[in-house]
């Protein structure tokens, strides 16, 4: 622990604490996370209301994440790869992804899979912790072609104790290829505390077995979120290899919608922890330093507002999936077994 | 002189924690390990209440971890426990596949019958309830095929209590796959206590002589379903509802296929390699002179799983059953 | 005009290496990854030189991680290389069955083709050489139940390289599987280059009118010593090698079975479960009204592959497939 | 590596490094050891040779590793368990295994994968790093019935890039189990060198990443194996958890019959290694401490040559293998399918 301490740029309060990062906090940077924090945290909401409504399928809230997410998507070059899991839409929104499309994921289209043009987001990874080892090979690949791109990958607590995690990283330290493995410690596998997860009191000197740099840093500061995971990025541009960071974070919510948490814990617990809210701390900062502008800031409120029932709206509209798609890709070209069933069906479906 | 055995009205959910409950409580070596089976008591409460009554040591919250987790189950197993695993959907026993194809699998008959994994691997499987991707595969095949483990999956609360208790008493591996559609689509009398329905015999859910229907799991409902309107059209189907995949109940399909000469087979799993062929294989090799028409399957595609917004349309329905019905009929 | 193409006399497992150094050289996309592979040239000399012509990047040791390698070969694939992984042994490729289940098999379904996986898999299969325990698995069939995932499984060298250069220029993951027993059993005419054959399509390699006798990889010498055995009887079989067995040559097969009326299947695999059901669902399907006899299937039996001191009463022989075509035959 | 130094007792000329251990190393044990060494590597040549002349199948040296199996199966007790690979029967017939069914073993028979009665050893586990999830559960079971008996599994350096090996320390450290997680660190997994395995440079440190002590020794200074598994194994008793042992020892010769190590490794290292023998070591330390009695040890080798000689004579005649078996042990009560192809096969035999 003493090894790994927490690192922390801003405090609760909205105080910075390491002086040495004051300069870098523009106020262009600062009103850019600050946006896509309430972006985020105002999308999050909104899926979990068009979830209870029925709009859309069951859905995983991020809420009290965002510095994680937002934090490291911002440290990302346009040409990166991001890998992410079914919880990390705040991250891969911020980086680029399509509001419509990230809905769509969770209406069960394979839409939401497709990234806009050009850019490097793969779909979420269901199984648990089974994108590390593709981050790897995508960085390898990334090397071979002699580009500065990196790669980031994003996972949880829970999935640093699969076999994936252990082959992905250590794979990744023996190639030495330039990917960042972002773990968000949010201190929950569903149910499952950390402490019955692992016997460690920290993910971040898991490091230790691969050799690579470990970083732990406190989630819920987007400052140092963002500026260890671009030095990370950096490392791995330079050459210099993989990282793992740990972000200490919380959800506030359940693990989905689908999920219980008084089950599981102290209701109590999550309702103190907003007392070190990532977007509340950044706010007590903008406030301090004078920067806040309440015209501004509801300004900046009623376009995330309207973007996103802008795509709520596409969502709803999006034309009704065709089932001719689950045969069509397949293969790139289908196999008489699937061209056969889905003839089969499509008669049989015209008949009826 | 009669036994009043009193019964509950359960679903097929609650019907599996009757019998973990019943099972821990008779013996002291059961024990249950999962991802959130403690405090959550399961995704699906499949598990509520046990780790309350039964204790941290005996319902064990395990790391995310399936090949670990059923790793040591199988050590567990060969030391004397008997522990009943939860994998929290089926489609994420895949990282535990090698552990269950090279050991679960193999230690009895490696060992000559010195050592033994007396463990039961449930996971609920299916598509059908709006679930994320990967929720919802239905690849019983893949266990099938797979010597040394033997593979169940009932349709009702009645033979998921009764199965469940059976596959933990089992001496060897059981996969005990649970249709999530079926958890709470509907109740039944379930007696306390202990009872057993022996792994390897299906059952006639409708008596008929025109057509032979088999199906399993989820798709019990569904076959039920199209009996019965083919029933209206004056055509009586033989529905049999397998029960346990591996080892088929030979005698009940083959006097079944000789009676009707006509088969259906509804299967939720992609149709190549899946189990429905073992049943075709069965009917060849038992059936040839009694046949009437080609076998129909009714199955899901040679696709994965598609995205939930597509999964009605991978499902067998009742009417598409009933087509293959007719097909076979007027063949 | 005349084109001369010069050959070489090569076994199957060095047409292997020279389909890899065929495609490492044509194209820069290509590499070569697994265990052992680089200096070692890989436990069965397959990839024998070809880190020293093509280097540490392109022939790749990789660390003794199925999973974490062929999830690596999963993200180079999709980020434009074309790797070909090397797994031991097929007894060996469980750890990865998640990788390949959840996500070679089904990335471009997902993204509606946005991201492929233009992989192959390779992998020594098969019992009959006297390898220790799990080194002689043939479960083929836990890939042809996955859709997303071609199975492609030679007998002869021209075949292995042909096959194996169109799996590296396929747009979708390919499991390449190269029977051991037929590694160096016996040599043949390669062309020197690129020469590509179909997936999907078999080889009639006899010609008969009276039983149809079908097999791959390792069980075709088997089966064509018994067609001999057999012609010697009068009774003249007409031999499959599938060489694909997903997806299976429809064609090939229906046309050779509508023939004969009459079918033999020899498979290594167990017979629970295995590609020998596939090709009885697809006789049922598309043969009805012109069987003769039920379909004999010759397979290893319900049992995991045993220790070496028992393989060969695990293994189907020739005697076993005389037996069978005879039963079909007079039936 | 600082961090992890090798813990050494003797050294390679034989003399005592860490004095403390002096009076531990009592006449009987050292003689016990010493039995043990020249006993395995008497019939682990054997065996090489009964390879070479067809009267076994391939097969898995382990000269130059004699110490860390010798001194780690000595460090058990009889009710312990003991999960080998397929080369550790070097520590298995230390623990009491049978060397006729050892050979069995290699001649493809599965009456090799039986322990003699009462011993708990458990079949050399084939596919790498599985049978660490196997130990952590057999260890919890042990703790669950409230014994004080531990568990020791052997893998090998290359095993540690399986993700059952980092889900087997995870589980092993959370369940808090009396378990012993034995590491060879020979070098090389086939032919990949440890530094194509892992970036680090100890095995040791990965017990960081479990928050268990790892521990470093000499695996061919049997007195530091020995004594350093003693202690692991007590702490095992003592509900003190799991520890992660790495022995630094060396192959002579191929990975298996089947290998030829020319291939890829220089042949003049192994050489070079053989001065740093574990037994050479020994016989260094019992000549200077005047316990070498030619006579004694004459007597010991005839003894083990007897034994062995015994021990393959009993395997040649031992009656063949029954086609039978591979249908009667698949289940406790065989399915109609193999009940079926049982007599189909049998009576298909007999017909011919
Ligand atoms: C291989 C696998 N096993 C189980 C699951 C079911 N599951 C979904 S999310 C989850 C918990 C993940 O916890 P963590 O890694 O901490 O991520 P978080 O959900 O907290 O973001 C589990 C067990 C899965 N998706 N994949
Ligand atoms: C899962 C799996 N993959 C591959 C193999 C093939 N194989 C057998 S031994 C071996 C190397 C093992 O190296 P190490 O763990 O260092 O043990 P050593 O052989 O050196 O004792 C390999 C790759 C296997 N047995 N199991
Ligand atoms: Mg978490
Ligand atoms: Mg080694």
């Amino acid at each position: 622990m003493e090894r790994f301490p927490i690192i922390q740029i801003i405090d609760e309060e909205g105080n910075v604490v390491l002086p040495e990062y004051r300069e870098k906090l523009t106020k262009e940077l600062v009103m850019t996370m600050y946006y896509h924090l309430i972006r985020t945290r105002t999308f999050d909401r909104k899926c979990v209301s068009l979830q209870r409504q029925g709009r859309i399928g069951t859905y995983a809230p991020y809420e009290g994440q965002e510095a994680s997410q937002v934090g490291s998507a911002l440290a990302l070059e346009n040409d990166d790869w991001l890998f992410p899991t079914y919880r990390d839409h705040g991250a891969t929104m911020t980086f680029g992804h399509s509001l419509v499309r990230i809905l769509l994921y969770w209406k069960g289209r394979n839409e939401g899979c497709v990234p806009p043009d050009g850019k490097k987001i793969f779909p979420p990874s269901v199984p648990i912790a089974t994108q590390l080892p593709h981050a790897a090979g995508a960085a390898y690949a990334e090397k071979r072609k002699g580009t500065k791109n990196a790669v980031i990958v994003y996972f949880g607590d829970g999935a640093t104790s699969e076999g994936d995690f252990h082959e992905g990283l250590n794979i990744a330290s023996v190639f030495h290829v330039p990917a960042v493995f972002f773990n968000q410690n949010n201190q929950y596998a569903i149910s499952v505390p950390i402490t019955r997860q692992m016997k460690t009191k920290t993910i971040a000197q898991k490091a230790l077995a691969y050799d690579i740099p470990g970083i732990r840093v406190d989630g819920n500061d987007i400052f140092a979120v963002y500026f260890e995971t671009k030095k990370a990025l950096d490392r791995a541009r330079n050459g210099e290899g993989p990282t793992l960071i740990e972000a200490v974070t919380w959800r506030y919510g359940a693990h989905t919608t689908a999920d219980d948490p008084t089950k599981y814990r102290d209701q109590e617990e999550s309702k103190r922890r907003r007392e070190r809210d990532p977007i509340v701390r950044v706010e007590r900062f903008l406030k301090q330093i004078g920067w806040w502008d309440e015209q501004q800031i509801k300004a900046m409120q009623e376009k995330v507002q309207a973007e996103i029932e802008q795509a709520v709206a596409e969502m709803e509209q999006f034309p009704e999936a065709n089932p001719a798609d689950m045969f069509d890709f397949v293969f790139a070209t289908p196999t008489w077994t699937i061209e056969q069933q889905k003839q089969m069906y499509t008669s049989w479906r015209e008949r009826a | 002189m009669t036994t009043t055995v009193k019964t509950n009205t359960l679903t097929l959910v609650q019907a599996v924690t009757d019998a973990l409950r019943t099972m821990l409580r008779e013996r002291e070596d059961v024990l249950v390990l999962g991802e959130d089976v403690g405090k959550n008591g399961g995704v699906f409460r499949a598990t509520d209440g046990l780790q309350a009554e039964f204790g941290e040591d005996r319902v064990i919250d395990t790391p995310l971890s399936e090949a670990g987790f059923t790793g040591a189950a199988i050590g567990m197993a060969v030391n004397g426990l008997r522990p009943v695993v939860e994998i929290q959907f089926l489609g994420f026993i895949y990282p535990a596949y090698e552990q269950i194809m090279t050991h679960a699998a193999r230690i009895r008959s490696r060992t000559l019958g010195h050592f033994t994994v007396p463990m039961v691997i449930r996971a609920p499987y299916g598509a059908g309830v709006r679930a994320p991707e990967i929720h919802s595969d239905s690849t019983e095949a893949l266990f099938t095929h797979m010597p040394g483990v033997k593979v169940v999956c009932p349709s009702t609360p009645y033979d998921a209590k009764g199965l469940l208790i059976s596959a933990i008493e089992d001496p060897d591996p059981v996969l005990f796959l649970e249709p999530m559609r079926c958890y709470r689509a509907f109740r039944e009398e379930v007696p306390e206590g202990k009872y057993t329905i022996e792994i390897g015999k299906g059952k006639r859910v409708r008596e008929g002589e025109d057509v032979t229907v088999i199906a399993w799991g989820a798709m019990v409902p569904v076959a039920m379903k199209a009996a019965e309107e083919a029933a209206k059209k004056g055509i009586n189907a033989d529905v049999i509802d397998l029960r346990t995949l591996y080892p088929l109940d030979r005698e009940l399909i083959v006097e079944s296929v000789q009676k009707t000469g006509r088969t259906v087979i509804v299967q939720e799993a992609h149709a190549t390699g899946g189990v429905a062929n073992d049943l075709i294989a069965l009917i060849n090799d038992e059936c040839f002179l009694y046949q009437k028409a080609p076998v129909e399957r009714v199955t899901g595609f040679d696709v994965p799983v598609p995205f939930f917004s597509l999964e009605d349309h991978y499902l067998p329905t009742p009417d598409r059953v009933l087509y293959a019905i007719e097909k076979a009929v007027t063949f």
